[in-house]
Order: structure tokens, then C-alpha cells, then sequence
């Protein structure tokens, strides 16, 4: 099992996840976050107060995979993020070292299989 | 609006129209709020600014000369320059209260209705653009409409009825819109991504301040605590409460559910409904034009969303439409009985109907050519649509360089000190 | 309310009427923004629908009959149907003003008081439902209780005094809210999970508005620009200033901190509990009215939180408290001095006292009485009260498919044209 | 203010002024709406809180001892107790309205110019010693500076010209907000780290209800329903706009773009510019009167930030420079064509510039240095400041035990009741 | 050392709170998430445009537990947190190599005992 | 490739970035989050209502980094967020299995370097 962490452009979401749909990807948790990388940062002034933002609005995505479907998810991400300029985001693979679904108790694999799906 | 003026001062008369003055500059920011609601958070002050500048812009624009255009004496299609700089404007009376208060007073439906054209193109025009845009239509624009149909003009003289604006305002306003909207082109991810109200309570707020002004808006334009006033202002009670029933249950009929935007939107169509029929109909008419208007604006709007045409927050469909359904309405309505001389369809006076009608298509035609006109004069110019980077992130930051909602995380304060402050440190 | 009327229009006395009108009508939106702000995000644009739905439903419920049925001649217990549709409510003098203003300006009031019920039963109750109860509480209940106060009927008769609407408004509405929420029942998670109020600026905001309204509440009821609504005005601006203060003491002894929803709380507690007395008091008199509302209903709303009963948002602690305090404290206070005519205890007149007691108690038997008998008549035909997984969810997206906030991530477009769309491959 | 009074009561004058005190009263929860949206979240309410508590405490302030202290006879200084509990305020004739509005009205002046205060201190200063403060500075400030002024004292004997408050309410506010923020120290992280407006949306709307209820402020100064009220209420209307368009002007040489916080800021600056002025001046030179406050404050605004001084909403930048230019302006614009009786430099009387620079400089350093006097008073008592710790919490937690938008996770309901209750469990 | 990652419903987290704190669980970091799954989508109406919403709110626990918590942790949750309706949740467990208080500086087991409390 | 999970004050957010820039770390991901530990807890009171406020707001930092910049992210986190007063928070390393940058589609080490930047 692994974790996918895929960082992405907030405009980018609904894209991603029609790719994650076709790619028979029907699980993930999606949290608002703001990022720091190569972007060229806004200025704003407030009054007489002037700042630089260092951070970017950015959405991610957790998606829970079993080990197969880790290729998949990635390409459909990678394809679907992608803008060409700087500031698309990463994506992070990590181990998981064991998953429930919290309605059965299930485990692992039959845990993040989607009711009435056969991934 | 009345035309005999008897010549002296009366207190009553101007608390009444200075009270009104004042509640139809709150239709300003109460704007800003009922549009900002409905756009996505990232364009909210943008899309606040785009209403609140006429504040600025719009009033000094009619000081200066848009109301000598609309209402000196001139021809029957513009005013003059006689009055430029209010030149002549004083506190002597113009009716029962001073001149000075009713140039004011009408400024304050000329900025209201520049900033209702700002509701068919946001998220995605330029400011400087649209700033010079509305100023222009101002004065090519609303000052000769206004003339015509308020100033002694020709549609004046055909005797058409708008007693608070349905015409002048709204109808101008929304064919306005729909020319920028058609030229602008719809946001990058219309019709392929959801583009939400970010803040539905500012809507609904928005709407109630709305309403509350309109008092002034129709009820003002009798000029006097009178009678008349007395009707505008019942209408304007009774109307755009029949609208949001019928409303309600067309939302019901359509999805099984009743909407908050929708109630708000309906109470701002039955307003728009009621407009130009205010001072002229009996009160049950009045819950019959709100009750009427309520269908054409809801497909309207219903069907605008499965076009091309991104007219955004859909002025056309409230305010075009609810215009042309008032405008006509007070055709059919009008009622010598309550408002002392004017009669519609129903009381014998089939020939009104048609006046409407083409006073509603003359100012639409008018409105939309020259509205097109300015806009290709400032494309010649200028780009008027922001870049597909900035609407990507959001007109807030892009052109005004701030943020709505802030949490200040990871802003870092810029220093124009000489301090050796972090900020230097930071671009190391 | 005063009885004795002249016969001509005042143009001052129009002007401050429909002012007042205006500004009533206003307290409903902000009526919409304080019980809004004061329940979780999830149920904000319920709790709005159910303030603002009022201004669809009520009023078009009082035009057709309900101002009839309260201000026609009838008996002692009701008007009759001889105004309905409006006959016969037109321009003409009715007092100073014309009638069909006075119609219109109590229409405002029937408005707010079906509205304030809903904060009883907030964040559970079915939408549909709810609003058949407020149609048909108005008129069985509010059109006869307002008759036997202001339309000359039984209460009016024995002397009892209610400036403004202790009773008619504020003791009635509370009566049917408390057996609304019996009715009811709590919240799924009352008493267990904490249930916080999700906007207190909204609530803030709210109290403002009320307050600026209320003016048009108190000091329009004198329904003349003249000393009694002068002085109901100055007492409407007084008496909630002295809650604020007392309320800010009880809170710093009781938990050492001052609480801002505590002081919106309390200058509504303040405005309700000065409104049946506003014209009929002396200003160091509305200073002491206001003082001593503050405890009882504080106590109360305290107290009621430890209970089973989930008035949730404190409609009988806020509003029956201090209406009941307010129009029995009118019996102690009334000053012929200040206004007139009327005194109460500390006047030479005790009996004024039982008969303010028995008014209260007689308009609160009846309302609950009648709105438990409209309740149960809904529940035969109905549920009243939403599905335990709706009320998780929330009832904006549950009832009304709304999301108060959104950001509009995760929302995917639904297109109904014939568009081979994203939303079709969506559900492959 | 006009000095002369005829003696019967006038409706229209009546209600002008009724309406006047409302808009002033709801300028209070408008500058609540503002100041608010200008700080961080975590001290949102505590803000709003320091506006709305001068509905309670000076409100009772002035009708205990305020209005006597500033409107009694008195001397050339101050007024006396004569009036005390509003001992002899009744409803009779002080000019054409009922001495006690008279005093309402002034009541409002003096809630709003206390919380004009409280924009310099935000999130750092201790609730109870802040509420200690106005209260004191009500007393010892506001009263005897309103009585030189307004009060026939000795500025008014000088022939100062003030017509609704440029030295009274906004020099007189900014002076002792510049000694509280001077004495407090900037917030712990001020100059290091980035505080941004939590809300601009807010500031725009408490901008809207603003320049709404300055129309009362300015317009209802008049006292009555005359030409005089219609020049103020128009110049209102006017300066403000040219203030915004000069304003956006200035943003966008300085960084290339229009900002919502700026026009905002522009509209109050432009409003305060006016305030000394609004009766005074002829419609086109209260538009240059707005035109030329515009540079003054911007620049004093983004001084300012560069300094140590942490006054955190302008107070002194907005409302100090703004008023003193409006108060110079009105000596050189003053117009006895449009006021009837005074003139300014332009209309040959250069001397009316010193006396309103001697009126300026006397209320400011009054101010200024009795100020200091209660805070080192109040000092001696107890810490005004809250501790780093609370500041880094926020003051809505800290000081109020409330959360402005609180979506309730993570709060545990403590039950009082006897219950053997999951937050009993919790503590084990 | 594991991080146990729970997404529960909003609507569950004070029921989990007290089962953690029942288990002596007494340090973990909460965010607001949203999640799509089996769940049946809400439609949602804005005058002319109908949104189906992909997401439903959702609230993640971050918990890091020294390895003979992780159990007890899992269960906690899978108790508390269960309706039995779709849509309850998942847990993920994932290996965490190393741990730090960022007041002292501990590391690991050290790191994730809370003052005061032998866990 | 470790994936460092801080959590931190919000307030002292700026400072911890000044520390990653200055530790040439240009590359992180921030949320919004809530956290329980041994704080204590402050009470709120809504009318008749008393709650405790088991959450204290925190901000939350995933940083990709590779292996031999773990250490330096590390210290410069404890060394800028430390207060010294309980709350202060926590850091987690995770291991991570592969990084993807959106963008370009390069992998691992390349992907967390900035753009134009070597680090
Ligand atoms: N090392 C990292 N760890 C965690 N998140 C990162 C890292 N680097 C970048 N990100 C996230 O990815 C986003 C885009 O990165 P950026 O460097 O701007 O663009 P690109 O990936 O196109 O080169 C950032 O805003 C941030 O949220
Ligand atoms: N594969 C996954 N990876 C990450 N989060 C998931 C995954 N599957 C489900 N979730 C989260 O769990 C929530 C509930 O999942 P769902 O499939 O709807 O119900 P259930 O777990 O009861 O079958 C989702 O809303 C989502 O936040
Ligand atoms: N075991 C844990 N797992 C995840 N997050 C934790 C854990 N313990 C603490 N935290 C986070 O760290 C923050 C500070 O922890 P706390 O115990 O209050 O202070 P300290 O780390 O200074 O002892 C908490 O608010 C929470 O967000």
C-alpha cells in the first residue's frame, strides 16, 4: 500500500479528478494548503503596509493506493496538473504500512476499494 | 416621475427626497455586496470595487457635466452645457425642493446604474477599462437617455411611462451589459468548471439593502411626501414580495428545492419589475407585476447559464428582462384611479402598451450601439480582458494587489526603510 | 398607539411613516444576519431562508386578508373580511397618513414577528413546514391578537397599553416559538456536542441593524413626525444603552469576561423590553426599563441552556422575557407627563399593573394554545423535522442544495445541454 | 451648527433630525464593521467590541452628566450639572425640535467620537481599562471641547467655524488616539511581521454605512429640514467622490494599482474633510475641499507605517489630518452666497483661517495633553496593555472567551449540571 | 514511531476526541479535509448552473504514536468513529522515522510523551 | 528522500520560513491545522453555552527534501519555532519512496530542486 501526496494547482482540481476517475481511482481526501517553490511571489500593499507572499494557493491531494495502482495514479496526475509553467506542483509516493476502512473494519487492500467497485 | 412642480420650498418634501438621496447612494455598496457574493472569493474585491468606484468616478462625472446633458434644456435628444460644473445649480426650488438636492438626488441613480453593468463581465476585465468605459457611457449614454425620457425629451413628449428608471435604468443598463459581455468573451472555464457564489449571506444581505434603498429609489421619485410617494413606496413593498413567492415556486417546480440566491435574485426582479410602474398602479397590480415578472427573469436566466453568453451575474435576465416586463406592465396597469391621470390597456388606453414598447426598444437599440461603439473605441486603445494567468489568480491579487479574506500566513512585511530588515535577508 | 387621529395628510408626519416603514421592513434581513451568524455554517442559509421567506409569505398572507381580519371593524375578537385584497385601502387620510401607508407599515410588523419565531427551531425544522406554520400563525393567531390590542378589541378595551408590541409582537411570537421547540425537540447533538455560533460579526452586525431599524418600529408607531414619537424614538435609543451595561456586569461576574454576543444579545433584550413602553415613559424611565430587563433575561437564556428545552437561538429568553418584563414594567412607569394621558404605578394607578399582567397572560395562552393546535394539525398531513442524516449534513445542501461558503473545489458542473460534457464522463 | 432658533416645534424639522440621529446612531456598529475588518481574525470581536461598548457606556455617560457638562450655561469653559439626568429635558421647543432630541442626536456625536478612538490601540490594549478610558475622556474631553464649540464657549465666541465636528469629533478623537498609541507601544510584532486586514470586504461595506449615516451626521447638523440641510447633505455627497477618485490617483502612481482598502480609506477621509465644512461651502468647492484632503492623508498614512507609531488603523492619518484640513479648508472656502452669513480667505476674510487654526491647535493640544493625564491615571491603577502571551493568542479568546467564525471542532460542552457528562471523562 | 492518519466525519470528532483521550492518547494535530468515496454526491443548485459536489467535509487526525500505541490508537478511532453509514472513513498507518519536540529538542518515544503524563 | 512534517505557532510561521530560506530550503507545502498536546486549554462562553477548546491553532509544514538536507531542515525548524513555552509542536521525518515534479515530470532529487537554483 502507499500514500500518493500530490500537490496541485487549485484551478487544475476538477481536471484531476476526472483523471483520477478514469483511471478507476475513486478514494482520496483533497485539503487547501498553500505552497513556497519557484514561483515569481504577488506583491500586495495594505495602506502603507507593502508585503511579498511567499506562498501560493495550492490544493492536495491524499489518495490511498495498493501497490498496482500506484503507476496509474501518478501518470493520471502528472498528465492532468500539468500546465508547463512553474509552480505545478510535486507529487510524494510514501509507504503505508497498513490501511482500515473505519465503516467495516476492513484492511489494506479491501479497504480502500470503493463499495460496489472491483478496482 | 410628476411634471407640474408648484414653486416653493417644503420641509416635508425635502427630508423625503433628502432621506431618499441617501438611501439610494446605500444601493451602492449594498451592490457591491450582492454582486461580490456571487463571485468566486479570489475576484471579490474586484468584483466590490467595480460597483464602488462609480462612487467616485460616476458622481464627479455628473457634477462636472452629466447632469447639464440629461436634464438642461437642449433639443429632445441631449441636454446642454448650461449647467456644467452645476453652474446655476442652486438652493432655489426646482418643484418643492431645492434645485441643488435634485441634481444630487439624480446623481444617485446615475451611479447606481453604471455599477449595474459591472455584473455581466466580472472575473475578467481590466479595471482601468472598465473604469473609462463607464465614465464614457455616462455621458454618450445615460445623460441623452435620461434626457429623453426625464429631461423634456422626445420619449417624454410620446408620453411614455418610467416612473423611477425601468427604462433609463435598467433596460440601459442591461443592454450595457449584454455588449460587454458578448465582446468580452465568457471566463476561460465557463461552461466547463463551476463557477460558485463564494459568500451567499452577502447576497442575501446584499438584496435586503438593496430592497431597503429601492424605497428611496421609487418612492423618491415622486419628489414629495405625498400621495404618490405614498403608492411608489407600497409597491415597492408588495411587488418583489409576490415575485419570490411565484419564484420559490418555480425553484420548486424546476429542482424540488427553494434557493437562497434565488429568493434574493427574485427580490431584486420584483424590484426592477416595479421600477417604472411605482406611482402608476393600483397596490393589487402591484403584486400582480411582481407575481408576473417573476417567470420571464427565472428562464431567462435558467437558459442564459446553457449559453455562450457569460453575462455573469446575469443583468439581462434581471434587470433586462424584469425591465422590459415592468416597462410593458405599466402599459397594461397603469391606473388613473391611483396615480391621477395616466391610464394603461386595462383602462382603456390600448395605445399606451405600444408607447412602451417603443421606448424600451429605442433605449435598448440606442444603449447597445453606442455601448458597442465605446467599447470598440477602447479596444483600439487598450486590452480590456485580463490576462489567462491573472484570472487564473484571481483579479484581487492580480490588479489591486490584495487579498479579500486574508490570514496574513506567509506574507512577509517589505521594508522600504533603510533597516537591514528580514525582508532583505529573505531574497538572499 | 395612539387612538385619537385627525383628519388631513401631513406631508411630516407621511414622511416619517414611510421612513419608519422602511426601516422596519429593513429589521428582517437583519434579523436574517443575527440568527444566521448565531448557528453553525452549515445551517446559514436555512436560518437566513427562514427570516426572509417571511417577506415573501407574510406579506402577501396580510395584503390578501390578514390586515383585514386585524384591522377590520369585526367583533371584539376579530376583523373581518371587508378589507381583504386591500378593498377599500386607499390613499385616503386614515389619522395623518394614508391608509393604505398605515396597511403597509403594519404589514412590516406582521413580517419580523412570523420571523422571529424561526430562532426556536432552528437547524432541524423541515422548510416547507415551517413556512405553512408562519401563514397560518399569522392569521390565527398574530391578525386576532393584533385586533384585540391595536384593531380595537377586548384587550384595547380594558385599558391595557403596548406602545409598540410587547404583546402583539414579542410576547406572541415567543409563546409559539417556546411550543415550536417542545414540539420539536432539541437538536440531534443538543446537550452533547457543543453548538457554537459560526459568524458572531454577523450577529454584531445584525444587532446594529435591528437597532436602527427599531427605531422605525418604536418611534413610527406614534405614526406622526410629533412629541410621543420623539420621545418613543429617544426611549428606543436609551433603555438597550443600559442593558448593554448591566448585561457586561452580569456577564464579568458570572464568567469575568465581557462577551460580544452577549452585548448584541442584550440590546436586543433592551429594544424588545423598551418597546411596549417607548411612548409612554419618561427617557430616566426607559434608562431604568432597560437596567432591569437585563437580569431576567439573562438568567433565563442561562438557565435554558441547562435544560432539555432547545429554544436554540433563545427566542423566549430574549423575547418573551423581556416583552413580559416590558409590558409589565409600562404599568409601573406610564408617566401622563411624558405621554400625555396613561399612567402607571409609580403614577397613582396600580390597577394598570394587573391589567398589563393580564393581557401578557392572556396573548401568550392563546398563541400557544392555537400555535400547538397548528403544529399538530401540520404534523397529521406532514414531518415536520428533518431526517437525522439531513441535520448531519446540514440543512443548506440537505434542504435548500446551497453551500452558504464554497469555494467551488470538488463541484463538478452538471451540464443539461446535449454537450458530450466532462460531467458525462464523470459518471462513467 | 446655526445658533439662531425660532421657537415652535416643526414636523418636517422633526423628522429630519429623528432620521439624522438613527443614521448617526448606526455609524457606530458601521465603524464596529470597519476597524474590524482591518485587524487579524483573533481580534475581530474585541475590536467591533470597542466600538459597540459606547452604545452602553457613553450613551449613559452623556445622559447622566454629558450633555449638562457640554450643554449647560455654564462658563466659557464648561458647561454645568443643570441638566444632569436630563433634569429639565423635555419635549419642548429648543429651536423647531423637542429639546430632547436636541440631546439624542448630540448623544450619538459623542458614542461615535469615543470609538473613532479605540482604531489606534487595537489588538494589544485591555478591555476594562479601554471602556475606563472613553468614559473618562467623555467626561473630561469630548464635553468641554463640545461646549467651546457648540456650547457657546469660548472657541464659539471666537467665531470658530465647525459645522458638524471637524475639530469637535475628529481632531478631538485623533489627538487622543495618537497619545493612547504613543503610551500603549506598537504591537508585539508590528514592524516585524505583516498584520493584514482580515476582512476588506467589511471595510467596504462599514465605508457604505458609513458615508449613509454621515448624511445624518453633516445633514442633520442643520437642525431642521432647510436649504442649509440640503447643502450639507449634497457637499457629503460630493467631497467624498472627488476624495476616492483623487485617492485612487495616488495609489496608482505610488504602486501601479487601485486598491478596495485604499477607496475605502478615501471615502472616510473625504467624509471627515467635509465635516467641518458641510453647511459652510458651495457645492464645487466641497468637491476641491475633498479633491485636496486626499494628499495630506495618504501621505501621512504611508508615513506613518514606516514609523515606530502603531497607530493601527490611521486614526490620527485619517481622522486628524483629514479634520484639521477640512477645519483650514473651511476658512478659506466659506461662502456667505451658499451659508448665508460667514466667509472665508477667498471671500476676503483671511482672518477666519487664523481663528480656525487657533481652534484646531487648542482642541488638539487639550486634548492631547488631558489624555495623557487619564492614561497615566488609569495607569497607576492597573496594566492597560494585555500580556505578549494574550496578544499571541488573540484578544477575542483572550479577553472575550469568544471566537469570531468558530466552526465549533474541537469544543467540548462543560455541563454545570449535575450529568455525569463526556466532559467529566475528559478531565480523567 | 508510526503517524496513524484517520479521516473521519466532521460530525464524529469530539466522540473520537474522547476515545483518544480514553486511550491516552493525548497529542495529535486535526485538519479540515474533504474527501470523495462511495459516498452518494449532493446536488446543488446556483440559479441557472446545477454542481454536483465530488467532496464531502471530512476531518483528518494526525496522530504520532510510539509502536505499542498504534493498536490501541487504531482502535480508538475504528469505535468511535464508526455510523455504518459509506462515507465513515479510513486510517492509515504509515513508518515514521524519526520525531522531534520542537520545545526541548527530544526525539522519538521522548518526543510524543506529553508533559506531565507517563504514556 | 524524506518527507519533514513540522508543526509550528502560526506565529511564528515568518521566522521558520526566514530559517528554511537561509537553510536554501525553497521548497514546502503549508496548512492550516488544529492540535491537541499538553496546552492548557482555554474556555469560551456563548450566552448559556461553556465549551473548552481542546485545539490550538497550528500551521502545519511538509517539506520533500532529500537525504542530506533532513538534518539542516530540522535544526533550522527547531531553532526558529522554538518558544520554550509548551505548544511550541513537533517535527515528523517520514521516509519517501519517489517525488515527482508536475511540471516536467522529472523525478527524486530533481524534482525538489528548485527552479534555477542549486542547492
Ligand atoms: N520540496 C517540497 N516539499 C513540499 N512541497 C513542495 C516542495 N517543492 C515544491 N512544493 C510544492 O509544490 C508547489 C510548486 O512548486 P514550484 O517549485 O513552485 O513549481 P514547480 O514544481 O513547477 O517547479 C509549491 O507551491 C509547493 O506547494
Ligand atoms: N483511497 C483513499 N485514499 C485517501 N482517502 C480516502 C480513500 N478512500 C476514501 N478516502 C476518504 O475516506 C472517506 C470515506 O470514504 P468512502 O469510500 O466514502 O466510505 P467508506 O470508507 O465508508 O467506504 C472519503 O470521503 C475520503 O475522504
Ligand atoms: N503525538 C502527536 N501527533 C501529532 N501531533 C502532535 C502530537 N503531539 C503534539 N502534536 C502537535 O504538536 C502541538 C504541540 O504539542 P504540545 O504537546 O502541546 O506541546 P509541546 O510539543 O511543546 O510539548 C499540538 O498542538 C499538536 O498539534
Amino acid at each position: 500500500m502507499k500514500l500518493v501526496k500530490a500537490i496541485i494547482r487549485p484551478e487544475k482540481l476538477t481536471d484531476v479528478l476526472f483523471a483520477l476517475f478514469e483511471a478507476d481511482v475513486r478514494g482520496f481526501t483533497v485539503s487547501r494548503v498553500r505552497g513556497h517553490g519557484g514561483e515569481r511571489e504577488a506583491e500586495e500593499t495594505y495602506r502603507g503596509t507593502t508585503v511579498r507572499r511567499e506562498l501560493a494557493d495550492k490544493v492536495q491531494l491524499d489518495i490511498g493506493v495498493s501497490d498496482p495502482f500506484v503507476e496509474p495514479t501518478v501518470q493520471a496526475i502528472l498528465r492532468a496538473a500539468r500546465t508547463g509553467d512553474v509552480g505545478d506542483g510535486k507529487i510524494f509516493v510514501l509507504p503505508v504500512e497498513k490501511v482500515y476502512r473505519i465503516r467495516t473494519g476492513e484492511e489494506d487492500r479491501a479497504a480502500v476499494t470503493p463499495v460496489g467497485t472491483g478496482s | 416621475m410628476p411634471t407640474t412642480v408648484p414653486s416653493a420650498l417644503s420641509g416635508a418634501d425635502i427630508v423625503w427626497v433628502l432621506v431618499s438621496a441617501g438611501l439610494v447612494l446605500l444601493m451602492t455598496p449594498a451592490l457591491a455586496l450582492f454582486y461580490g457574493g456571487l463571485v468566486r472569493a479570489k475576484n471579490m474585491l474586484n468584483t466590490m470595487m467595480m460597483s464602488f468606484v462609480a462612487l467616485g468616478v460616476s458622481l464627479v462625472t455628473w457634477v462636472t457635466v452629466g447632469y447639464s446633458l440629461a436634464f438642461g434644456t437642449g433639443s429632445a435628444w441631449i441636454g446642454d452645457f448650461s449647467m456644467a460644473f452645476l453652474d446655476g445649480v442652486d438652493l432655489e426650488a426646482r418643484g418643492t425642493v431645492p434645485h441643488l438636492l435634485f441634481m444630487a438626488y439624480q446623481g444617485t441613480f446615475f451611479v447606481i446604474t453604471a455599477a449595474l453593468i459591472s455584473g455581466a463581465v466580472v472575473e475578467r476585465i481590466r479595471f482601468g477599462p472598465y473604469v473609462a468605459f463607464i465614465a464614457l457611457w455616462g455621458l454618450f449614454v445615460y445623460a441623452p437617455v435620461c434626457h429623453w425620457v426625464w429631461g423634456g425629451g422626445w420619449i417624454a413628449s410620446l408620453g411614455a411611462l418610467d416612473f423611477a428608471g425601468g427604462a433609463v435604468v435598467h433596460v440601459n443598463a442591461a443592454a450595457a451589459a449584454w455588449v460587454l459581455a458578448r465582446t468580452l468573451g465568457p471566463r476561460t472555464d465557463y461552461g466547463r468548471l463551476a463557477l460558485l457564489p463564494h459568500h451567499v449571506p452577502f447576497v442575501v444581505l446584499g438584496a435586503g439593502l438593496l430592497w431597503f434603498g429601492w424605497f428611496g429609489f421609487n418612492g423618491g421619485s415622486a419628489l414629495a411626501a405625498d400621495r404618490l410617494a405614498v403608492l411608489a413606496f407600497v409597491n415597492t413593498l408588495l411587488a418583489p414580495s409576490a415575485t419570490i413567492l411565484v419564484w420559490m415556486l418555480l425553484d420548486t417546480v424546476r429542482t424540488g428545492r427553494v434557493t437562497a440566491v434565488g429568493a434574493a435574485t427574485a427580490a431584486v426582479v420584483g424590484l426592477v419589475a416595479i421600477t417604472p410602474a411605482a406611482g402608476l398602479v393600483s397596490p393589487v397590480s402591484a403584486l400582480a407585476i411582481g407575481a408576473i415578472a417573476a417567470a420571464p427573469s427565472h428562464f431567462a436566466l435558467v437558459w442564459r447559464a446553457r449559453t455562450r453568453l457569460d453575462d455573469s451575474l446575469d443583468v439581462f435576465a434581471a434587470h433586462g428582462v424584469g425591465g422590459i416586463v415592468g416597462a410593458l406592465l405599466v402599459g397594461v396597469f397603469a391606473d388613473p384611479a391611483w396615480n391621477g391621470s395616466y391610464d394603461g390597456l386595462l383602462h382603456g388606453n390600448p395605445s399606451q402598451l405600444a408607447v412602451q414598447a417603443l421606448s424600451i426598444a429605442a433605449v435598448f437599440l440606442y444603449s447597445a450601439t453606442v455601448s458597442a461603439l465605446i467599447v470598440f473605441a477602447l479596444r483600439r486603445i487598450t486590452s480590456i480582458r485580463v490576462s489567462p494567468r491573472q484570472e487564473a489568480q484571481g483579479l484581487d491579487v492580480a490588479l489591486h494587489g490584495e487579498e479579500a479574506y486574508s490570514d496574513g500566513e506567509g506574507a512577509v512585511l517589505v521594508l522600504e526603510s533603510s533597516n537591514p530588515a528580514p525582508a532583505v535577508r529573505a531574497a538572499a
